[in-house]
């Protein structure tokens, strides 16, 4: 991270902590035993000497500095018990830090001097395979054995080709036919329904022959054989066979 | 091994090689074949060898000392490596089990022959009113889920197929009767289809 | 690649374990060893063997025989796995490609990660008293030396760094306690730091 603007002595520091140590080591092998007050001179001294080549320094820098000198400052004259920072803790914990950045340089040096796997020690190149997959297994359950059957018959069936529905359709002549045969045992009024083939469940079916059973009606009574009566509209269409001696009366058809 | 003649020898020494030498070079050759990636050629194992050393009279000995062992120096395609002994492998290989979804074909086709059983290709065909690979069949057939049930007595004598115990086993059945009656899956419009 | 251990037990070997067994038991352990590139674990080393042979018993025989061997059977990541000897790795290097090394900031990096796991990225830039740049994070990511860790609850919640098996691999650790204690990390009298 090292900036381009840090030349000379800072060069190669990874950042002020970087260089308060090597100071900080120069003074003393014990951290613990430094002393502060001989490293901020000695860190403001680089930077200076780092400033008169180069103006510009990274802001950590400046703000390390600034900092250092406020702590010697605060170092320097006695304590003050009103002081709400105490600055021989703060000291301390500057050390603390050092103290830490230089146990985990030498455990990365500690790490950097063991064997390490693919440099000095190697494992096997070429592992072999040790799993072996059964794939003998089937993974299906009923619910999808079902499913799958509905869906091969539903698919079958809908492929089928389209057959139009064969109609049996009661025509007018089978309507007449069967009125003639029931209109003798009449023994009253009764309603067109009635005269219906039986077993006709299809609407369409049913609509048809009671067409072609009003229609039949009517060319019966216009025949004379029978009288139709309708009291409203949409009411109930009634037929009787017609007295042999009276005459038609008014023949209301629909 | 050929016998590149020992440049500092003791004058005593042997003809072919330094045995320290020697010994040096198998224990170079056998750490080089484990730790590469691919098969060891001579010529490369030569380069990590003493200059001294023919790397072919090295794998010739390793050949030898580690045949039988757990794990052997084999020959294979572009060179040498090592193996671990094949009456081994069903010790040391773990089965892991991945059981397979069968196709959609395939399905279909074990649930038509499940509920028309016994039935023949031709009327499967019917049934799923498409046709029907050997290949799905056959698969079926592997799988130990279907199997032959005769023939069925019409021109060309084919192959009946029905369902088996294992079929049972696999979805949980204690008997064909257990299946869900057909009506209840599909509303069929005419009974015509019991081929 | 160890000694051949006598398949042929004389008549009058221990009484506890079925020699011949035992001898079995070695290869087994030789071969599922070698043929892995992780670390084999007792237990599962235990699976693969006759169920009255004891993996540990057969691990310490086996660590016994192959000390020394250009091969070794090393304790590491909570496992056990074959390395080739160090004093070959000047030979083997010149026929295997070698990985380039960490470079120093990424090494202070993962010391950092592994004495302060879980860690985030704030806190080790920190305690280096400098930021991280995100290539050192990934060539160690890349290296599957570190992995995350979750996050820390705290604003942002900032992900959090640990070391992997593969980081004991890397360093021939058989746990993060084998890592020197604080304490042991003093430096020796003046090291000089180049600067």
């Amino acid at each position: 991270m090292t900036q381009p603007v840090l030349h000379l002595r800072l060069d190669g520091f990874e950042g002020p902590l970087d260089l308060l140590l090597d100071l900080a080591r120069a003074q003393k092998v014990d951290l613990e035993k430094i002393s502060i007050i001989a490293l901020v001179d000695q860190f403001l001294a680089v930077l200076e000497q780092a400033r008169r080549v180069r103006l510009e320094l990274a802001a950590d820098w400046l703000v390390m500095a600034a900092w250092l000198a406020w702590l010697k400052s605060r170092l320097l004259v006695p304590p003050d018990p009103e002081e709400e920072v105490d600055a021989e803790a703060l000291a301390a914990a500057l050390t603390d830090r050092l103290a830490e950045l230089e146990r985990m340089r030498l455990a990365a040096a500690w790490l950097a001097g063991r064997d390490q796997l693919g440099r000095e020690v190697f494992a096997r190149g070429a592992a072999e395979q040790l799993r072996v997959e059964d794939r003998s297994g089937i993974h299906a359950d009923l619910p999808a054995l079902l499913q799958a059957y509905a869906a091969a018959r539903r698919r079958a069936l809908a492929r089928r080709p389209y057959t139009p529905k064969h109609r049996k359709l009661w025509t007018v002549q089978d309507a007449l036919a069967r009125l003639g045969r029931l209109i003798g045992a009449l023994p009253d009024w009764a309603v067109l329904h009635r005269f219906l083939p039986d077993g006709l469940t299809d609407p369409v079916e049913r609509r048809a022959a009671l067409a072609s059973t009003l229609i039949a009606a009517l060319e019966t009574a216009r025949g004379g054989a029978i009288e139709l009566q309708q009291e409203r509209a949409f009411g109930p269409i009634l037929l009787r066979r017609a007295a042999p001696s009276e005459a038609i009366p008014d023949v209301r058809a629909a | 091994m050929s016998e590149p003649p020992d440049p500092q020898p003791a004058p005593d020494a042997l003809p072919e090689a330094d045995p320290a030498l020697f010994a040096h070079a198998l224990r170079i050759a056998e750490a080089l074949i484990f730790a590469s990636d691919r098969p060891i050629q001579p010529a490369r194992l030569q380069q990590a060898l003493p200059p001294d050393v023919d790397a072919r009279a090295v794998i010739t000995s390793l050949l030898a000392t580690t045949a039988g062992r757990p794990v052997e120096l084999v020959e294979v395609a572009g060179g040498f490596a090592f193996r671990t002994a094949a009456d081994l492998a069903p010790a040391i290989t773990k089965v892991v089990e991945v059981p397979r979804r069968l196709p959609r074909v395939a399905m279909e086709t074990l649930a038509i022959i499940a509920y028309h059983q016994p039935v023949t290709r031709a009327e499967i065909e019917e049934i799923r009113g498409a046709s029907l690979s050997q290949t799905t069949l056959e698969a079926l057939l592997e799988s130990g889920l279907i199997a032959p049930r005769g023939r069925k007595e019409v021109p060309g004598r084919p192959s009946l197929w029905g369902t088996t115990p294992r079929f049972l086993e696999q979805f949980g059945l204690k008997a064909l009767t257990d299946l869900p009656r057909r009506e209840e899956l599909v509303s069929e419009p005419a009974p015509q289809l019991s081929a």
